[in-house]
């Protein structure tokens, strides 16, 4: 087997017993309907840490996602409120918008040679910015549009839902399993993160590249902008504050080095339902109070990340790494 | 009975309160009461929320953090048959959505402030400047229309500058130094009103620093009446503060008792005193009321 | 000295633009007084009001210099003000109360500096939790609410002033030079110059980059317990969901604006505390001029992008490539006619 | 002619790398580019490869003007490159590597199947058996530089470039890439070959090229030239003859004192445990096969990996070996194989880097003054013969065979007692390289022992008294005195487990 998918399996595994154990303390997070839950409020995460694996992948990081999630509801309201246009209309202008936004921070990054965290934290000043431009207030939307997407699910035995929303964040993942490991464009966004100066001379055209990275980080941004907006049936310039912080944990979790140039995919799916499990097991504990709860959720992440690096570490150990 | 709590964070002390208290009047009821701390996002109070009605609690209470896109959780706890009370502030769904609402009007608060000012300076010329709430959310939004409000139609009294407090201390006094630069060192200034008595205590400050007489030379007016405002005032500091009472769940608690006895419905907003407390309301005394409360 | 004053021009030179640039909205913008024997101005409430952030900006440079990045130092800002503010509460008086808060920072740094160096956590992650968590323990402490204490002498470390300066302005004067010294002075400053540029490379040639990595943390962690101290001074009290807040990207920003690589390798704290400096009079010129405050955060990102794209030495070679293209185009299109 | 390049200049601030270089290569030929370190021989193939851009001069393939910007545009147009430092990606599989930009897909997608037998196929002829679905990074240099070779002569259609192929591989790979490139000259290919290795340049190729200080010196059939007459060309002087051929003194180990005893150090999966005596100013050479194992145990002495078992010690007791900071507090040094990622420090300037291990043993509170570190740098700027403007330019910015010079100043400045050289001459040019080993030479006389590891036998029989041979993780054989020879090495390396070679008696 290759070392290199000990990590996605470590965190497999610790995912399932993370979920065996919380079930058998609460039988009823063993249910169709937490699983369903699962799904639809981490469907905006989960969409946005798509597009986050293939920045980090690239050896990059986009820090920008959570305001263009604000932005998105805001954008979205604001001309649902102001224009006569139909949602679906609206949803592609604001993805071509958010594309364009990521493409220009990716001509940056690469033109000007400045690091990805300092353009992306400049994008999202902007992002959050133009969104309270738009609006300071928070926003109502009121859509029969959003009414049918907000009503359409499927109820699974047990009276689990699963959503719209939830369906669509796992076709995007999906998509994003093809997009990283089934196609060049992804192998050129793994070469980058192996190197870029290794990578230009193999043959990356690494201006492209990049572009076409932070444009899929902002279109995957601009989506999950409009599933929140059709979670929370609104737009507000505060939304979705430190989203990206929660997302790079969601892929890091999922077992992508942040280093680029190693990673799964799915790994951040499993990654996003860890953080939601995480956040599902104080919700049913419900004793902590807001510090606390600010500390578990340190020390359950410190302690999922231990454990995935000992098994890792196990598995390889007998090569002795060297210092 | 188990309620579940969906609270905002812990963003200030005046919501720490509100959380001790809460928890104080469930323990005295002998509720169980499910704390749920959201970290100021509203995704997280949904997915609380969804969590527990899959747990199946017997009520909900939240503070809900911004008053849009609560329909559709809302109506799967109608659907759930678990009444939601709202505590604080207000949601824009329709209030067959939930049971009732307990909270303060916004508006009103920043009225009274305004009410206030306008009462004390008379005919005077008061150039005012402003400490707005974290711009967005919902109580600067209201508080600075209710202030508007309040002084409207009296042309003496002028916003001369507003700016961003964040809600916090140290940004108020932050932000108060540079107006205090801006007019004539404060010279020009006459009134400072505060979306929140944090910043005005944090501006108290700037103020000091700068050489000037808060409460004298420069009038303040807050909104919240936490203990550090009334020992401001005690001290002659600060000049009135309209008060948010955090007891939220104490009439949330009695109404939720009301519905489960008889299914008698309670109004659907409960409104709390907005009271204004001035020097000469014995601020030690309400200093030394407050200050073991959790604020 | 002529070599240091180069590597800073350009910062120098962001600087002197933005003045002129909030004096055209602010006319009285550099000008200074005296009043009860301190300075009081713009500039001054500048150079006092940038003190966390330049402080951060020390400890941050170091960390960013090792290849890494300290994202926890706004919450340890706050865990290091909370402490200190509940000691002053207690009684304990300043003495004790700044020891406390310092041996929490150096604390927070080592916990850290051994996540990094001893577990291999990648740096982000790894200062991530405690950012997260860190800010809970600060709350533990406090409860929650804002600890207000009322010793004067802490006081002093805010809003005192020696000489007519500010208190803060002159410990972040102090802390930058101090650093300086201790890295060039002594071999440091080289050392994790290498561990930064390829810590493999460096550990074979005999280098501790463990310790070296460690030591680095605790040193930013001491640097967020002095601008905590600041902080909590400044306020008489320690509010622990709110200090510090963000400040993490504001300092990470300065060293970036210092021109010094997210990548690790060659440091400037020069550059870095510059750098705070430019973003304080970002911040500081946008409340003078008066815009409404939803304006606020575009009006920063715009000039933060404008100084690092004028600043980036990409810039004047990208420039010309296009010119040389287009004129060996011409002249391609020239022939062929 | 099929590719020419004419007076092709490029300058690097403070370094004019190439002056108007001219160059011709036509199909069906082995043409060899030839130079000391830092001539430009690197520089000249990344400016054909659009890697850098070229401030002056044309370029024309098949007549036609071409002005690659990009690498993967030289690769378009069918020129193949392997460049000096193996420009693999490490993250990726092997076959991934192979493939890369040229996946094989279905429907749009990529077809791993088919990826990777497209890439065992292109190792075909190479005699190598790995496993193409492992990450690169879990095979040696050697094989990586393989690999790479396997990939640029797959997407070279018109023009196979290779910079310094042979400097990690050992002579039977030498002899596979040898037929390899053989077999695409009768294709019609015109294949770039830039090497050290003089003795390869006479076996393989038909014309050569010379450049000196970024200036063409010759173009010449290699037929037409003898040995003397092109070191002339390249290093424009002559070098001794002595001087080329080192010394060869393998003065028998009995006079020597005992300096150091390593036993039992091993570690499971690595290598067997397995004993070493060191004894004063002696040249021990590890010989063996690539993947043998001389690195690892060159590692496990330098506590680089921790030893599982066994222990060391000298005269005066048992010392620590288990991390490199002890075994350099022991007297250790050691010069990686690796040197991009294992030995410079690529932004840091010529002096810093060779300060580095003796700052780091005397600890960050007792800086080196300036003026010391100056001298030092100045001092194997010298000695080395290393060619940088000053020494204050960055390592990363030197040519190959000068940053491994500088590598090596790193250590000799520390004055160690026992120093590991792994492929210490990989790069370097023959003046360097009679430097080099005259340099041990010198060392050695002084007490220092010299353990090298090397793929070139002749290397190892000229300096080394003492030969361990390697093989599948085991130290199996010893030779000394006279036994000291190419083909007696060869011998041990070939020979089977079961049969185990003999041990030469001394
Ligand atoms: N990126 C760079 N920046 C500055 N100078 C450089 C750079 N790359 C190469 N040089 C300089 O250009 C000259 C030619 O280097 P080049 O790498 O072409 O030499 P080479 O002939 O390949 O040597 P070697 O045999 O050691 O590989 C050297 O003096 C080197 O210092
Ligand atoms: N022919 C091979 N087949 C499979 N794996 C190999 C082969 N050669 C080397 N490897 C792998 O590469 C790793 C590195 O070996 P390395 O090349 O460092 O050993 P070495 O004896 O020092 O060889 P050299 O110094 O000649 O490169 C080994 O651990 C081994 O797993
Ligand atoms: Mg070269
Ligand atoms: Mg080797």
């Amino acid at each position: 087997m290759n070392p290199r998918t000990f990590p996605l399996l470590a965190t497999i595994a610790i995912f399932l017993v993370a979920y065996a154990i919380c079930s058998a303390q609460y039988p009823t997070i063993f249910s169709s309907r937490v699983a369903g839950n699962l799904l639809t409020d981490n469907a905006y995460l989960g969409i946005t840490a798509v597009g986050m694996t293939l920045v980090i992948l690239s050896g990059g990081i986009d820090l920008s996602v959570g305001s263009v999630i604000a932005f998105s509801g805001v954008f979205i309201a604001v001309m649902l409120r102001d224009t006569g246009l139909h949602p679906l209309v609206i949803f592609a202008l604001l993805l071509v918008v958010t594309t364009l936004f990521g493409a220009a921070m990716g001509g940056l990054i690469d033109i000007l040679a400045m690091p990805p965290f300092i353009v992306t934290l400049a994008g999202m000043f902007l992002a959050r910015g133009v969104a309270y431009m738009l609006t300071i207030d928070s926003v109502p939307i009121n859509h029969d549009f959003y009414s049918f997407l907000q009503k359409s699910y499927y109820l699974m035995p047990g009276k689990g839902r699963l959503t719209f929303i939830g369906v669509l964040m796992l076709l995007t993942v999906l998509a994003g399993m093809i997009v990283a490991h089934r196609t060049r464009f992804g192998a050129s966004v793994f070469a980058l993160g192996g190197g870029t100066a290794t990578a230009r001379l193999m043959g990356v055209k690494v201006r492209r590249t990049t572009v076409q990275i932070y444009a899929f980080s902002g279109f995957m941004s601009g989506l999950a902008g409009i599933v929140f907006s059709i979670y929370t049936g609104s737009g507000y310039p505060l939304a979705a504050v430190g989203t990206e912080l929660t997302a790079i944990a969601a892929v890091v979790i999922g077992g992508t080095l942040l280093a680029g140039g190693a990673g799964y995919m799915f790994g951040t799916l499993i990654g996003v339902l860890t953080m939601g499990l995480i956040q599902t097991y104080i919700v049913f504990d419900g004793t902590l109070s807001s510090w606390w709860t600010k500390i578990v959720i340190g020390v359950l992440l410190l302690s999922f990340i231990l454990l995935q690096k000992g098994l890792v570490h196990l598995s390889t150990r007998q090569r002795g790494a060297r210092i | 009975q188990t309620v579940g709590f969906s609270q905002i964070g812990s963003e200030s002390g005046w919501r720490a309160a509100e959380t001790t208290l809460t928890k104080q009047q469930a323990e005295e009821r002998g509720i169980d009461l499910k704390f749920s701390d959201a970290q100021q996002k509203q995704e997280n109070q949904i997915a609380a929320m969804r969590n527990f009605i899959a747990q199946g609690v017997d009520a909900i209470l939240i503070a809900p953090v911004v008053a849009t896109g609560w329909d559709s959780i809302l109506a799967e706890a109608k659907e759930a048959e678990i009444p939601v009370v709202l505590l604080d502030r207000k949601v824009d769904s329709s209030d067959d959505m939930y049971l009732t609402a307990v909270g303060s009007d916004l508006v009103h608060e920043g009225e009274v402030a305004g009410k206030w000012l306008v009462d004390t300076v008379g005919d005077k010329d008061c150039r005012v400047v402003e400490l707005q709430g974290t711009t967005g959310s919902s109580p600067a939004i209201d508080r600075k229309t209710g202030f508007e409000k309040g002084i409207a139609g009296h042309d003496n009294i002028e916003i001369v500058r507003s700016q961003t407090g964040d809600f916090t201390r140290s940004v108020g006094k932050e932000v108060m130094e540079s107006f205090l630069q801006a007019e004539n060192g404060g010279e020009n200034i006459c009134a400072l009103y505060a979306h929140n008595d944090d910043m005005a205590v944090g501006a108290i400050q700037a103020i000091k620093e700068a050489g000037l007489l808060p409460g004298k030379d420069i009038l303040v007016v807050s909104i919240d009446g936490v203990p550090d405002i009334f020992k401001a005032m005690s001290e002659g500091e600060a000049n009135a503060t309209v008060e948010l009472t955090p007891n939220m769940a104490g009439p949330a608690f009695d109404a939720l008792a009301a519905y489960w006895k008889d299914g008698t419905m309670p109004p659907k907003f409960i409104q709390t005193d907005s009271a204004l407390y001035t020097m000469q309301d014995d601020p030690a005394g309400q200093y030394e009321a407050r200050k073991d409360l959790g604020y | 000295m002529i070599r240091s004053l180069r590597r800073v021009a350009p910062q120098l030179m962001t600087l002197v633009v933005l003045a002129a640039l909030v004096s055209w909205f602010f006319p009285s913008f550099l000008q200074i007084d005296m009043s009860d024997g301190r300075l009081v101005g713009p500039v001054i409430d500048i150079l006092k009001r940038g003190a966390p952030v330049a402080i951060l900006a020390v400890g941050m440079t170091l960390v960013v210099a090792t290849g890494g990045i300290d994202l926890s130092v706004g919450t340890v800002m706050a865990i290091t003000g909370a402490v200190a503010a509940s000691a002053l509460v207690s009684g304990w008086g300043v003495p004790v109360a700044l020891i406390l808060a310092v041996g929490a920072g150096m604390i927070a740094g080592l916990w850290n500096g051994c996540l990094v160096a001893v577990l291999g956590i990648q740096p982000i992650v790894a200062t991530l939790i405690l950012m997260t968590a860190g800010r809970g323990i600060a709350q533990l402490i406090t409860e929650g609410r804002i600890l207000t204490y009322s010793d004067t002498g802490f006081g002093f470390l805010g809003s005192g002033s020696i000489l007519g300066i500010p208190v803060p302005a002159l410990l972040w004067v102090l802390t930058g030079v101090l650093v300086a010294l201790l890295m060039r002075r002594t071999a440091l400053g080289l050392l994790v110059e290498a561990v930064g540029v390829n810590k493999r490379a460096s550990a074979l040639a005999g280098v501790n980059a463990r310790g070296l990595i460690i030591v680095v943390y605790m040193a930013s962690g001491l640097c967020a317990a002095l601008a905590g101290i600041i902080a909590t001074a400044d306020i008489r009290g320690a509010d622990a969901n709110n200090a510090g807040l963000w400040l993490e990207l504001d300092a990470i920003l300065a060293v970036v604006i210092g021109g010094n690589s997210l990548l690790g390798g060659r440091f400037s704290i020069a550059a870095s505390v510059l750098g705070a400096m430019i973003i304080q009079t970002i911040d500081t010129g946008i409340l003078l001029a008066g815009f409404p405050s939803e304006y606020n955060l575009v009006i920063k990102a715009v000039l933060v992008l404008a100084i690092l794209m004028i600043q980036s030495p990409h810039l004047a070679s990208e420039w010309a490539l296009i010119r040389m293209q287009i004129a060996r185009r011409r002249a391609a299109r020239e022939q062929e006619v | 002619m099929l590719l020419t390049i004419q007076s092709l200049t490029k300058t690097f601030p403070g370094t004019k790398a190439l002056d108007g270089v001219n160059f011709d290569l036509s199909a069906g030929e082995v043409h060899a580019l030839l130079g000391e370190n830092g001539a430009g021989k690197s520089t000249l193939i990344k400016c054909l490869t659009g890697a850098y851009r070229r401030d002056e001069g044309e370029m024309h393939l098949d007549g036609r003007l071409i002005s690659p910007t990009s690498t993967s545009e030289a690769q378009e147009l069918g020129i193949g490159t392997v460049y000096q430092e193996v420009n693999l990606l490490p993250n990726l599989t092997v076959a991934q590597n192979l493939t890369f930009g040229r996946e094989p897909r279905r429907f749009g997608l990529i077809n791993s199947r088919a990826q990777k037998l497209a890439a065992l196929e292109m190792l075909q002829g190479y005699g190598l058996d790995i496993d193409v679905g492992r990450d690169l990074s879990s095979y040696s240099v050697a094989i990586q530089q393989i690999i790479a070779i396997a990939r640029a002569v797959a997407v070279s259609g018109k023009v196979l470039i290779l910079d310094e192929p042979t400097a990690s591989l050992d002579a039977a790979e030498v002899r596979m890439l040898f037929d390899v490139v053989r077999n695409l000259r009768d294709r019609g290919l015109g294949i770039v070959f830039v090497s050290h290795f003089l003795d390869q340049v006479f076996e393989l190729t038909d014309r050569l090229t010379v450049l000196r200080n970024g200036q063409h010196v010759v173009t010449e059939q290699t037929a037409g030239l003898d040995r003397l007459q092109l070191i002339h060309h390249m290093l424009g002087r002559d070098l001794e003859a002595v001087e080329e051929q080192g010394h060869t003194g393998h003065a028998p180990i009995v006079e020597r004192p005992a300096m150091l005893h390593f036993t039992g150090i091993g570690r499971a999966g690595v290598i067997e445990p397995f004993d070493l005596t060191v004894h004063e100013g002696e040249v021990i050479g590890f010989a063996g096969l690539l993947g043998s194992g001389r690195t690892e145990s060159a590692e496990l002495l330098f506590g680089l990996r921790r030893a599982q078992t066994g222990e060391a010690r000298d005269q005066s007791g048992p010392i620590s070996i288990e991390t490199p900071q002890s075994a350099i507090a022991a007297g250790f040094g050691f010069a990686p194989e690796d040197r991009k990622t294992d030995g410079i420090v690529a932004e840091l300037s010529i002096r810093e880097n060779i300060i580095l291990a003796l700052q780091a043993q005397r600890g960050w509170a007792r800086p080196l003054p300036r003026a010391e570190q100056d001298r030092l740098a100045a001092d194997y700027i010298k000695r080395l013969d290393i060619r940088t403007s000053d020494a204050e330019k960055a390592i990363g910015d030197l040519s190959g065979g000068n940053q491994q010079k500088v590598v090596l100043a790193r250590w000799l400045a520390m004055n160690p007692r026992f120093l590991i050289l792994d492929e210490p001459t990989r790069g370097i040019d023959v003046g360097a390289h009679a430097e080099i080993l005259k340099l041990i030479d010198r060392l050695t006389e002084d007490g220092m022992a010299v353990l090298i590891i090397s793929s070139e036998l002749d290397e190892l029989v000229v300096a080394a008294d003492r030969i361990i041979v390697v093989r599948d993780r085991r130290h199996v054989s010893e030779l000394t005195g006279s036994a000291v020879t190419s083909d007696t090495i060869m011998q041990a390396i070939a020979a089977e487990d079961h049969a185990p070679a003999q041990e030469v008696a001394r």
